[in-house]
């Protein structure tokens, strides 16, 4: 057993106790912590793959970035001690077979698939060729991907702006006569 | 560095972390925790798709770069979806997903 | 055949007077509209005469048999490759002869109208009905065949409809007329299927075709085909049913007292002189096929006949209603006549029958009309119908009286009133064909002069009633058509019918049977007598027989009560346990049935709506099973 | 162009038109300018047609006109008419136009509701000139739909559920009818020819006795729904309760008419044997359709629902007709189509210009409105008595024809169904005598009344038009009923043709 095989079961028995530990939880904040943990264990299997890129991403969005969003909103939405409604036992129960199942049977099937690690040079996942494919558009080229990807997030920035933003008629329906009041009854 | 480990032990985290999310996300009553589920299965999925590319095919990185994409659009999407979350909560003063049915009728 | 192409002009110039008037009805003020109507009439009953005279007497070489003409046809309608609708004019001596009584009584009724209906709401639409009503008993007497006959017979039932429902604000004058007008159309329901049968028994609607006794209709008589009768009788009982229903012949007679609810020149003209005898007409007009084609018909209308006239004269005697008892004595003579048709032979002598039903519907016309129109001036002058507000009323109405006493003289049949002369010619028919119906006939005759002779006394003798304002003669254009009347309720009795209208077209030579005749005149004046002496003076002796006879009195004063058992028939059979029970079976069987395939649809998506919960961890996790299922199916299983 | 073409184009123009009006007035004007036109366009048509066959022109459709629009399955636009469509279309034109000004006065929605109307139009216009069963079911389909949309929106009382019991009993018809076109598209043409829509080219074959056998049914009840066929009738009385005015004279005077036509057109055209031998059942069902009809007029208080089961009674004299299946009677099918068409027309129209004024269509809370609105009363009387079959109206011709077809027939079983049929005219009389008893005659029973108004100039127009139709045809009838009499020749040689053991 090498340092590798420890660290290697290290970051998957981290990522299984903490995915299930946020699943099952009764505290949100907490909840979103053992994610936090998830995640990180998860960046560590990419390092462990020698992507230290997409590592440093995975730690940097998603661990930096969406949990602390989702803390954000925790803290908007809930009292921190305040414990989650728990879904009723046979909700949990019957959701619970229908994972192991699923789980059970994807694990069957490729298990009794051979794979066979190609044997080939490997290109090495340095910040130098990752910048080089992100922006070139021949074959392995990322450029069009990246682009689409780019305006993908200023279109949520856009829109998680516009649906998070008070509606101003709301502020003022107290003193002021709804003018058209087909379009304003959704809200 | 990784020669040791079968490819098989990776998928078998991945699979497992998988169908742990969709079981969060069956039960979680908070729309948030569902949230959450969510990324854990965007995660096992991006753990696949590396996984593939380093055994499979080293000499390429698609399968990295489909992660980093997926990375950016779980971060929209999780931005998205907590503004939407908000608004609900504006709307509603709960963010429990069994009041969130008015969509039926 | 050309030269009788003008008379056309009859029935069309009354119909164009009816569109003129009926369309025109508000701007034609004051008595306009009457006017043009009766003019209308005056130049058809002209050529009428005209007509009749240059048929009978111009155009007719002595010694041969008259022949029917067809003046005028057109087609009108395809039916089927052998059957065609024609309209036309058809000249032959009934019809001449019906068309002299048509126009005569119309045209006495118009003159008459114009001074009963004076100020009248609607006076114009009245004379456009009456207009209407005329051109369609005209069109009915002259029609070339079947079917045109038919068509003009539902005319003149909508047009006595409308005029029987004049005054429709009254309810009961409504409901009198649609009383009139269903009975009839049952009736006709007889008649169309008779017409049916008979139309494709023969294969021709052409009355010329149908009466040639060697022509197809009647040698088409064949065996027997249903209930041991032929086909063809079949079918002329059925068309005697139309007619039995026009002319109110038992037990479809129950419309004609209601129909008095309409003004009394109307029930001169419709319901005494013209429509109802279009039932004779009829069996009349196809008398031949009746004869040689069957018998068994004939007999049926000589039955049916001879009871009517019995029951209705027995109602006639109980009623107080002049204008009623005048309707039964109309459903009385017609019995006669009807009588007299079903106990005729073809041909000749045997003929008599046939000549005495139609000299009897003749004279019968002239002198029931004047009765009607009688009564009539008497409900002007005391506005009433009720005999019980009447008496001593011959002070006061010196023509009436007169004319009135002549027309009851005539129905009486007392020498030498027209009356007289047909009642006799019927009564020696019946007396060589069948000893009972002659019988029945002869108790008739005498309850016949006995209720109309308690009639007139009752209303111009007795003593005055409390009029409202004292009775006076009606104007002198009311007066001079009860004139005319009279003048032929007394002459027409002298025209030689047995040479003008025959069952085949010759004349042959009648006298009178005294041995036949000399009873007959001894029972009306026996009935005259009984009448004289129970009402001409105000006594006890009809209460005192009315008391004796006490179950029979009231059968015969409340109709036999055939009209509840009518009531009970339609109000409570047809529409209490047909028509609920079908609006019933629509509401709830078949249409339930219809809404039970909604409502299962309905309960169905209820429940798979269930499904779609709204609930988004529900829809994942049957999503999450669907997938693992299949997975499991299609990998493992399959 | 065309000119059966022009008859749908003049719609859709119409109906653009429309949608550039502004308000009530202008919608109308320009309906009534587009149905005007239609009007005079069918009376030209009429005459173009007679003159052609004066002409001596014997070929079975004229004015044919054929384009391909979907070569994948050989659907045509094919038009073309005979004596029948001719017939048809006219009493279309006279309809509709009529309809326009019956409902002159409709302010909710106004350019809408026009669309519709004509919209509807457009289909039965189509539907009359079609001889590709495919463009035939379209048609039938745009005349169906808008009435859901008409009586849901424009309608009254539980107008929801009749505009939903209506139209989904109509389309359960179609589904019937679809399954009998695809079968008769696919069958009719032996093995190895090319597949065809077309009426004329499918009559030339003989589709497969087993076949017709299973298609008939399919085909006769899908347009027997639509023609009030017992007892697929009970949409009738409920929608044309709902309806408003002018839709139901559209409804009960053209669309049911769409019922009578196609199945004498596919039904009986294409599939002969299996007419002849199933006829027997329809036969029953169309004779207690007529009775049944009239007895449930009676107990009705409802203008409405009397004239609905009225119409019950005579659509199903129509069918009965058609299924007597000889020369005779066929005409008097046509006949009674065009006059039920007009008199049932003109019933809705007067029970919508009675309610507009007494704001009641119970006949028993009505009484002696004759003498306040003596126009719309006489009115109502002629089509009473029309209805009731009065000589010198079109419904007099009509039922004679039918009757003296039907009874052509030798055995028993048609005769007994004859004179079952011929009954119904009594009972006719019954409950149209009690309509125009209580409404119209007796004293005035609520004072309201006093104040009505007559009719306007332009219900007037709608009902006269109507009027003059209807005495028109019952006048004259010759023209017509030779005109249907000559383009009834190719199935009569059809018939004929057909020999059945034990029949």
């Amino acid at each position: 057993m090498t340092l590798n095989d420890i660290m290697f079961y290290l970051f998957a028995g981290s990522i299984l106790t903490f995915s299930v530990l946020t699943v099952t939880s009764r505290r949100i904040l907490r909840s979103a912590v053992y994610l936090l943990f998830v995640l990180v264990s998860t960046a560590g299997i990419y390092f462990m793959l020698n992507y230290n890129f997409l590592a440093a991403v995975q730690l940097t969005v998603y661990a930096g970035g969406i949990i602390v969003l989702i803390i954000f909103s925790i803290l908007l939405t809930s009292h921190v001690s305040e414990k989650a409604v728990v879904a009723p036992v046979r909700q949990q129960i019957f959701s619970a077979l229908a994972t192991a199942a699923g789980a059970a049977l994807t694990i069957l099937t490729f298990l009794q698939y051979a794979f066979t690690p190609s044997a080939s040079p490997a290109v090495e996942a340095n910040v130098h060729n990752v910048g080089l494919a992100l922006v070139s558009y021949g074959r392995d080229g990322f450029a069009l991907p990246f682009e689409v990807i780019s305006i993908l997030l200023l279109a949520a920035m856009v829109g998680a702006i516009v649906l998070a933003k008070k509606e101003k008629h709301l502020a003022t329906a107290g003193n002021q006569p709804k003018i058209n009041p087909d379009n304003s009854s959704k809200s | 560095m990784i020669d040791n480990i079968p490819l098989n032990s990776f998928l078998v985290i991945s699979t497992l972390m998988f169908f742990i999310g969709i079981y969060g996300f069956l039960t979680r009553r908070n729309l948030i925790t569902m949230l959450m589920s969510i990324e854990l299965i965007l995660n096992s999925v991006n753990i696949n798709f590396v996984v593939f590319n380093k055994f499979l095919y080293p000499n390429l990185l698609h399968g990295h770069f489909f992660s980093l994409i997926v990375i950016a659009v779980a971060a929209s999407e999780a931005a998205v979806a907590i503004a939407i979350i908000i608004n609900i909560y504006r709307n509603f003063k709960s963010i429990d997903v069994e009041n969130l049915d008015q969509m039926k009728l | 055949m050309n030269s009788y192409a003008y008379t056309l002009l009859i029935p069309l110039i009354p119909f164009f007077v009816f569109l003129f008037v009926g369309m025109a009805e508000d701007k034609l003020k004051g008595k306009l509209g009457g006017l043009i109507g009766t003019v209308g009439l005056g130049i058809a009953t002209f050529l009428s005469y005209y007509t009749a005279f240059k048929y009978f007497i111009t155009d007719h070489v002595h010694g041969t048999a008259y022949t029917s003409v067809k003046a005028f046809e057109i087609t009108w309608l395809h039916l089927t490759e052998k059957l065609t609708i024609n309209l036309g004019i058809l000249i032959d001596p009934i019809s001449v002869m019906m068309l002299i009584v048509v126009s005569t009584v119309s045209f006495m009724v118009h003159i008459y109208s114009l001074g009963y209906m004076e100020g009248e709401r609607g006076f114009a639409r009245f004379y456009s009905f009456l207009s209407l009503f005329s051109f369609s008993m005209l069109g009915l007497v002259l029609a070339t065949n079947l079917f045109q006959m038919y068509i003009f017979w539902e005319l003149v039932g909508v047009s006595s409809f409308l005029l029987i429902g004049y005054y429709y604000e009254k309810p009961s004058a409504f409901s009198a007329a649609k009383k009139a007008f269903i009975v009839t159309r049952f009736a006709d329901l007889g008649f169309l299927i008779g017409i049916l049968i008979l139309s494709f028994t023969t294969g021709t609607f052409d009355f010329q075709t149908l009466v040639d006794p060697n022509g197809p209709a009647i040698s088409s008589a064949g065996g027997a085909a249903f209930m041991g009768l032929s086909l063809l009788t079949w079918a002329l009982i059925l068309i005697f049913v139309g007619g039995a229903g026009k002319s109110a012949m038992f037990p479809l007679h129950i419309w004609l007292p209601d129909a008095m609810e309409g003004p009394t020149p109307v029930s001169a003209l419709i319901h005494a002189a013209t429509m109802v005898v279009a039932g004779v007409y009829l069996v009349a007009r196809l008398f031949p096929v009746y004869a040689l084609g069957g018998p068994v018909a004939l007999e049926v209308v000589a039955w049916v006949g001879a009871f009517t006239s019995l029951f209705a004269a027995v109602i006639a005697l109980t009623q107080t209603d002049i204008k009623r008892v005048l309707a039964f004595s109309t459903m009385s003579q017609i019995g006669y006549m009807m009588l007299s048709l079903g106990v005729s032979g073809y041909g000749g002598e045997e003929g008599l029958g046939f000549m005495a039903s139609n000299f009897h519907l003749f004279t019968h016309a002239m002198f029931k009309a004047l009765l009607f129109l009688g009564a009539g001036a008497v409900i002007h002058a005391v506005h009433s119908n009720d005999m019980s507000e009447m008496g001593g009323l011959r002070k006061y109405l010196p023509i009436t009286h007169m004319t009135f006493l002549i027309a009851c003289l005539t129905i009486a049949g007392i020498p030498p009133f027209s009356g007289f002369f047909s009642k006799d010619e019927i009564l020696v028919a019946a007396f060589h064909s069948n000893k009972i119906l002659f019988g029945i006939e002869y108790l008739v005759a005498g309850l016949t002069a006995f209720y109309m002779f308690r009639l007139y006394y009752s209303i111009f003798w007795g003593h005055d009633r409390h009029y409202h304002h004292t009775p006076h003669e009606a104007p002198l254009v009311m007066t001079i058509p009860l004139m005319i009347l009279a003048f032929g309720s007394i002459f027409s009795g002298l025209l030689p019918f047995h040479h003008l209208v025959t069952s085949d077209g010759l004349g042959f030579d009648s006298h009178i049977d005294w041995m036949i005749a000399a009873p007959s005149i001894l029972i009306g004046v026996v009935g005259i007598a009984v009448a004289t002496l129970m009402y001409k003076t105000e006594n006890s002796r009809p209460a005192a027989v009315a008391k004796t006879f006490s179950h029979l009195y009231r059968w015969s004063y409340r109709k036999f009560y055939i009209d509840e058992v009518y009531l009970f028939v339609t109000k409570k059979i047809i529409f209490n346990y047909i028509s609920r029970p079908v609006a019933w079976f629509d509401r709830h069987i078949v249409d339930g049935t219809m809404n039970g395939i909604a409502n299962l649809v309905v309960f169905c998506s209820f429940n798979i709506k269930g499904l779609q919960s709204g609930r988004v961890q529900q829809y994942g996790f049957v999503f999450v099973s669907g997938v693992v299922a299949l997975v499991l199916i299609f990998v493992y299983l399959l | 162009m065309n000119i059966l073409t022009l008859f749908v184009v003049i719609p859709v123009l119409t109906v653009a038109g429309i949608l550039f009006t502004k308000d009530l007035k202008q919608s109308r004007m320009v309906s009534a300018i587009g149905m005007t036109v239609q009007l005079i366009l069918s009376a030209i048509l009429v005459y173009l047609y007679v003159t052609e066959r004066q002409a001596g022109n014997m070929a079975p459709m004229l004015f044919t006109f054929d384009a391909l629009w979907f070569p994948a399955l050989n659907i045509h636009y094919a038009v073309g008419v005979d004596g029948i469509s001719v017939a048809m279309i006219a009493l279309t034109g006279v309809v509709v136009f009529a309809g326009i000004f019956a409902s002159w006065r409709m302010e909710f929605l106004s350019r809408e509701f026009f669309i519709s109307l004509i919209l509807l139009a457009t289909g039965v216009f189509g539907f009359f000139i079609s001889l590709d069963l495919f463009t035939m079911f379209l048609f039938y389909e745009i005349a169906v739909i808008p009435m859901y949309l008409l009586i849901g929106i424009w309608g009254s009382g539980p107008k929801e559920y009749s505009a939903m019991k209506l139209t989904l009993m109509l389309m359960g018809g179609s589904a019937l009818l679809m399954v009998g076109i695809l079968g008769i598209y696919f069958f009719s043409v032996p093995e190895g020819g090319q597949l065809t829509f077309n009426v004329l080219e499918i009559a030339k074959h003989q589709i497969p006795i087993e076949m017709q056998r299973f298609l008939f049914p399919f085909t006769f009840v899908g347009f027997g729904i639509l023609g009030a066929l017992f007892p697929f009738h009970t949409w009738s009385p409920d929608g044309h309760a709902s309806a408003p005015t002018a839709v139901s004279m559209l409804h009960a005077g053209v669309l049911m008419k769409l019922g009578g036509y196609g199945a004498f057109r596919v039904a009986i055209y294409l599939m002969p044997e299996a007419a002849q031998e199933q006829a027997w059942i329809f036969i029953i069902l169309t004779s207690i359709s007529v009775v049944y009809g009239a007895f449930g007029a009676i107990f009705q208080k409802d203008l409405k629902y009397i004239n609905a089961y009225s119409s019950v009674s005579h659509c199903g004299l129509v069918l009965f007709a058609v299924l007597m299946m000889n020369q005779t009677a066929f005409t008097g099918a046509v006949i009674q189509m065009i006059s039920h068409g007009l008199m049932t027309a003109l019933f809705f129209a007067l029970i919508g210009m009675i309610y507009g004024r007494t704001h009641t269509r119970m006949i028993n809370e009505m009484g002696g409105l004759m003498k306040v609105i003596p126009f719309l009363g006489v009115v109502y009387v002629i089509a009473g008595l029309a209805s009731l079959g009065l000589p010198g109206f079109s419904g007099f011709v009509a039922e004679m024809t039918i009757f003296f077809g039907a009874y052509e027939h030798v055995d028993l079983f048609h005769r007994v169904a004859t004179i079952v049929a011929v009954s119904s005219i009594v009972i006719t009389a019954v409950y149209i005598l009690r309509v125009v008893g209580t409404l119209l005659m007796g004293p005035i029973t609520d004072k309201h009344f006093l104040h009505l108004e007559d009719a306007n100039w332009y219900e007037r127009l709608s009902t006269i038009t109507l009027v003059i139709g209807i005495t028109f045809i019952g006048v004259a009838p010759l023209w017509l009923s030779d005109m249907i009499n000559f383009s009834l020749a190719p199935l009569i040689e059809k018939l004929a043709t057909v020999q059945l053991p034990g029949m």
